[in-house]
């Protein structure tokens, strides 16, 4: 069935409200407005104000009472309004939620999913375009989670929901408008697993979320100069499937990164390290990166646009990478 | 704490009073200019507007002086403009421009102007008042006599930053106002489902000073309450929380209708009778300041005064892509 | 709130009197071997006693079901202990070892027991107490009668999450017991250089539920107390705060002598001679419950149930290095 | 003058106090208590309660206000107890702080130093042992500054005490005892420059704050093996200085990075992306990491041990690389 992105969030969390008593939403706007991103509309009427919460804007509060509540038998799947509201929240997460199953030596379980959004190119400035996702990959302890199409956010956020270990599931503002197949009734996509979607041969082209398309889109222009890109979602950022990625390098024997969070110590670097560390050998060239720049996130069209990462970048580099 | 006794407002001069219903005109033209840029597309993002608050930061701001701090949120327009900012270039930097107040990098909810005080518009909620708090910290190192105000919504009274700073000004009775703008709402959640204590200025008591609640659509009623609250500060008497009853007649951001889901027609309505710029001009007739003319050359004035700005900003250059780094460090 | 006016305490048998006065001998007994064990080097890094503290955690655990939840902090030994924790296995996890309660991992201040409610010491100042309080969301949820109790210091107050989880308590009458061990500092710095008010339970109206100040050091007034807030959350009424009045007569942690720079000699004598092991071992001769050899029994009971738990945990395996990485995930 | 690296770092303060009536220092026990770890003792006699001053266990709060108190004419140095509990100030650090000059278009100075200290081998377990410094570099705008001994930490803690942009200065629970020469009076180490501890031709251990000693011994031992290690002590962690990176790499072609805080999207992931990117042609061998491991730190000393970087781990993967 074809839906959009935002439809398909909706769909997963309701089916897991349906078949799950114990999973009950809370976050600001969520019930009673479904949502600033309308995400939730509709859900406060078919399960009621015990299970579909309002809170106040107190992020630190809620997601710790989040830990408490997945302790005692709830299962709750917090909306974060936007990814940078996240530092408001950071020690209820990285001291607390990321180290309790650790610290408790593994005797307890902890079922708590955080849904939240970040990316720019909204004119939403410094604190509202943040994609923040490699804080949560550096501090172990909760696995961190994308989707690029609405069939992977239907089944990835089903499958995050079921998890017994805390997850960030990270969704996109470019991405909440964009359609795709979805399946119909139950459907999982497995955490920990990438995906390729595009095969290729010439170079690999590593991203998630909304970045996907980007490289998607630049592997067309690349194919009509004859150049054969492969497109790998990593999907689950934590943990990684290197399997995956090593197959890919393997065959392609180059590598690069797209993101639009920032560079250094992000996503794309850790995979470098990874990949020139365990694939040396394979590598005809170093993995290269398009990244978020390493500065605040301009407010300016102009200037965001030359920030961020764009198809114009990622052919450049891929082209590059070939060379 | 009780009501302001004295009143300062009645020794206003007429020029004074009317400037101050200049003011509150030149913030709503303001918006209205930003939404329509908004709808032409010349104005990127979400846009907070303050339709139905402007007695807030009119009224708040007479009463501080050029050298005194304030800090503010993305509903803050009111107060940097009430604050003396530069109109072309603020509006510049709504627009993202390279002769805006920030250089475009900051936009609209990140507004910094120090010469005047003007310490940040915020996007974060609660996120400015440590700032303001840390100012009025500077001056009680320092021992000078400025002062800090931070507006914010009732919605912001949750968060945790706001507690632990309002603790240390209670403390260390720092030269503080806390305003709250109490509009009912933080987005769509009405005050009574996010906290169990509605009466707001109520907080004040568990950091050991006065909290008052007011009628936040009285210019005057404003002025007077944050010149008592700055004369305390100066002196050394420490730190108030202003609660000032307000109400947004427009939606959370341009593209909430603000009617409808959360509130119903009549409320905004009986809000919409209660606005602060019509209340006023009825008082300025009233006490024979102004004409009904006189009150409609004043509009125009201010009028005037943002279609210069408007010019000015549309006419500045964008920044260069190649400078994009430029400013991550001082 | 009033002081509890029934006093449930009136109605426990002589026996369960007898069991309150060997949990705080239990809970001295345990902290002593922790030192001892420490001085000898096989108890790693910084240790917080609870010395002077006993009534706190006894009194209050006595007043829960197991079913209850409870966090705590680092100073959080009592309360574990009086909820019925393996006395052998929370030590042997003190020391290190595989058969530990968190089999190692967690250590002295992170210790958990969810099968009888122990959701965690912790590291962080009041980073506990929303753990609690979701706890206590989670029972109003599913509409079940269990409460939560989290217990923690006068600093603990000033952190910015304590007051957020405060007021949604608040907000949602949840069965919650916030129960504020006030013993005048955190760490070296006295609560009048921390706070603007020192009257830690009127923090409560902030939040629209009741605060209530009780003698901390004498186990029946806390247990009084928290029967009467567990009553009151059990049956809808919503969370207390409940402000404790002790003193820790030890230092901070094991290397801080405690008297000299921040407080005097006479000042932790005083609270010595008001140590509630003495005060309420004298009640209990005073009642006629037990002589002076019952109390010394009692006290070499609790004196062997620590002896018998250290040699368990001695015995305990450590981890073995290659399962490391074991339960970063459920 | 030799003394110990506590004492290197009161100098800085006291020596800057005494230079520039703006700096003011705060945090928690740091005036009449002297600091947990007795860094500040004996200043607040020196200086008086306007310019040393005990703050309520409040980290967001006072970190926030420093910034106000910053954008005012002080020149705030604010001790946080422990490098974890930036946690729980994240937002006013990354959201705020170090957003504010960029989003002022660069038309305000932030001259505020935020001092902590982090590591593990204590016992003192997972909320207390963190080295948080990835996540400060990630997210652009505050200068990541550490010093591996009483001279550097005198020399750079003066100059991230004159700087007008936001740093962080990162001690090491390790650190404090050691002993070292200090220059007296004046004395600057400049920020953004690495230095070579040990100089060296057959690979290049880039580390910094703590580690570095280990890479030093680590180095003796492969000495006697016959084995020549260079050791860099890259001391700035944002900005980085490349140069010197590149030009050890370029005289050993073989390098690895040691730090104790974790693997993934860490120094050492930014760092061997870095070099295989710019300087792949020069690389013997693939870039390896001796870092904790990606599990927060256990209390257990038989696990931490395992848990973080060792001599031992130094040495084995150097011997690898030069293989
Ligand atoms: C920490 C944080 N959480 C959530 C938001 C999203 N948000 C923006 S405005 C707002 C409502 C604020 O309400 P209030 O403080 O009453 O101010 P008002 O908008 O009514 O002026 C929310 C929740 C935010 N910006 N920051
Ligand atoms: C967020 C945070 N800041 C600082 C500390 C360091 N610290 C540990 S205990 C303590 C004092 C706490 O005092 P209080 O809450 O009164 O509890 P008490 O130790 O007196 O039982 C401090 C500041 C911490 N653990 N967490
Ligand atoms: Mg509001
Ligand atoms: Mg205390």
């Amino acid at each position: 069935m074809e839906m959009t992105y935002s439809e398909a969030v909706k769909d997963a969390i309701r089916m897991e409200m349906r078949r799950d008593t114990e999973v009950v939403m809370f976050g600001e706007d969520i019930a009673h407005h479904g949502g600033m991103m309308q995400v939730t509309k509709g859900l406060l009427e078919e399960f009621g104000d015990k299970k579909m919460i309002d809170t106040p804007i107190s992020e630190s509060g809620f997601i710790g009472m989040g830990i408490g509540a997945a302790l005692r038998g709830v299962r709750p799947v917090i909306e974060l309004m936007f990814f940078d509201f996240a530092l408001v929240a950071m020690d209820q997460i990285q001291n607390q939620l990321a180290k309790t199953i650790y610290m408790s030596g593994g005797t307890v379980q902890l079922p708590l999913t955080i849904r939240t959004q970040g990316g720019g190119w909204k004119g939403a400035a410094a604190q509202h375009s943040q994609m923040l996702e490699a804080l949560f990959v550096h501090v172990p302890g909760i696995k961190v989670v994308t989707a690029s199409t609405p069939a992977d956010a239907k089944g990835l956020l089903t499958s995050s929901i079921q998890d017994n270990s805390p997850v960030l599931f990270v969704e996109h503002k470019q991405l909440y408008g964009i359609k795709g197949e979805v399946p119909e009734g139950d459907y999982t996509v497995p955490i920990g697993k990438a995906d390729v979607k595009r095969s290729g041969k010439d170079l690999t082209i590593f991203s998630y979320s909304y970045c996907v398309h980007m490289a998607l889109e630049a592997a067309e222009k690349l194919a009509a100069e004859g150049i054969d890109a492969e497109v790998v979602d990593l999907r689950t950022l934590n943990p990684l499937d290197f399997d995956t990625v090593a197959e890919s390098v393997s065959k392609t024997h180059r590598a690069m990164v797209v993101h639009d969070s920032h560079a250094r110590c992000g996503i794309g670097a850790d995979l470098a390290a990874q990949i020139q560390e365990k694939l040396f050998d394979e590598l005809d060239a170093p993995v290269l990166r398009v990244c978020g720049l390493d500065s605040p996130v301009p407010f300016s069209g102009v200037l965001e646009e030359v920030m961020l990462p764009s198809v114009g970048r990622v052919v450049s580099t891929a082209k590059e990478l070939v060379s | 704490m009780p009501k302001a006794s004295s009143r300062p407002s009645e020794s206003l001069s007429d020029d004074a009073l009317k400037s101050l219903y200049r003011q509150m005109w030149t913030l709503r033209k303001f918006e209205e200019t930003l939404l329509q840029l908004s709808k032409d597309g010349q104005l990127r993002g979400s846009l907070h507007l303050t339709e139905g608050q402007e007695a807030c930061p009119a009224g708040a701001c007479l009463a501080l002086r050029k050298d005194d701090a304030i800090t503010m949120t993305y509903r803050g327009h009111g107060y940097y403009l009430a604050k003396g900012i530069d109109l072309g270039k603020v509006l510049a930097e709504i627009i993202g421009r390279e002769n805006g107040t920030c250089h475009g990098r900051g936009g609209k909810m990140h507004i910094f102007d120090p010469e005047i005080g003007v310490l940040g518009a915020n996007g974060i909620v609660a996120g400015g008042v440590p700032t303001a708090v840390g100012a009025a910290f500077a001056s009680w190192i320092k021992g000078d006599d400025s002062v800090a105000l931070s507006a914010f919504g009732d919605g912001a009274m949750n968060q945790g930053a706001m507690h632990e700073v309002m603790n240390m000004a209670g403390l260390w009775k720092l030269p503080m106002i806390f305003f709250c703008e109490n509009n009912l709402y933080a987005e769509m959640t009405p005050l009574d489902r996010s906290s169990g204590v509605t009466e707001v200025h109520q907080r004040a008591a568990a950091y050991g000073f006065d909290g008052v609640k007011i009628d936040g659509n009285d210019p005057l009623e404003v002025y007077d309450t944050v010149c008592a609250a700055v004369e305390k500060a100066r002196s050394g008497g420490g730190p108030t929380l202003i609660e000032a009853m307000t109400y947004r007649t427009c939606g959370h951001y341009q593209l909430d209708p603000g009617i409808g889901s959360y509130r119903t027609k009549e409320e905004v309505q009986e809000w919409k009778d209660k606005s602060p710029i019509i209340r006023f001009g009825a008082v300025l007739k009233k006490r024979k300041i102004c004409t009904a003319k006189d009150l409609k050359t004043i509009e125009q004035e201010a009028a005037d005064l943002v279609a210069a700005a408007k010019e000015f900003a549309l006419a500045g250059p964008e920044p260069k892509p190649e400078d994009v780094s430029r400013g991550v460090f001082a």
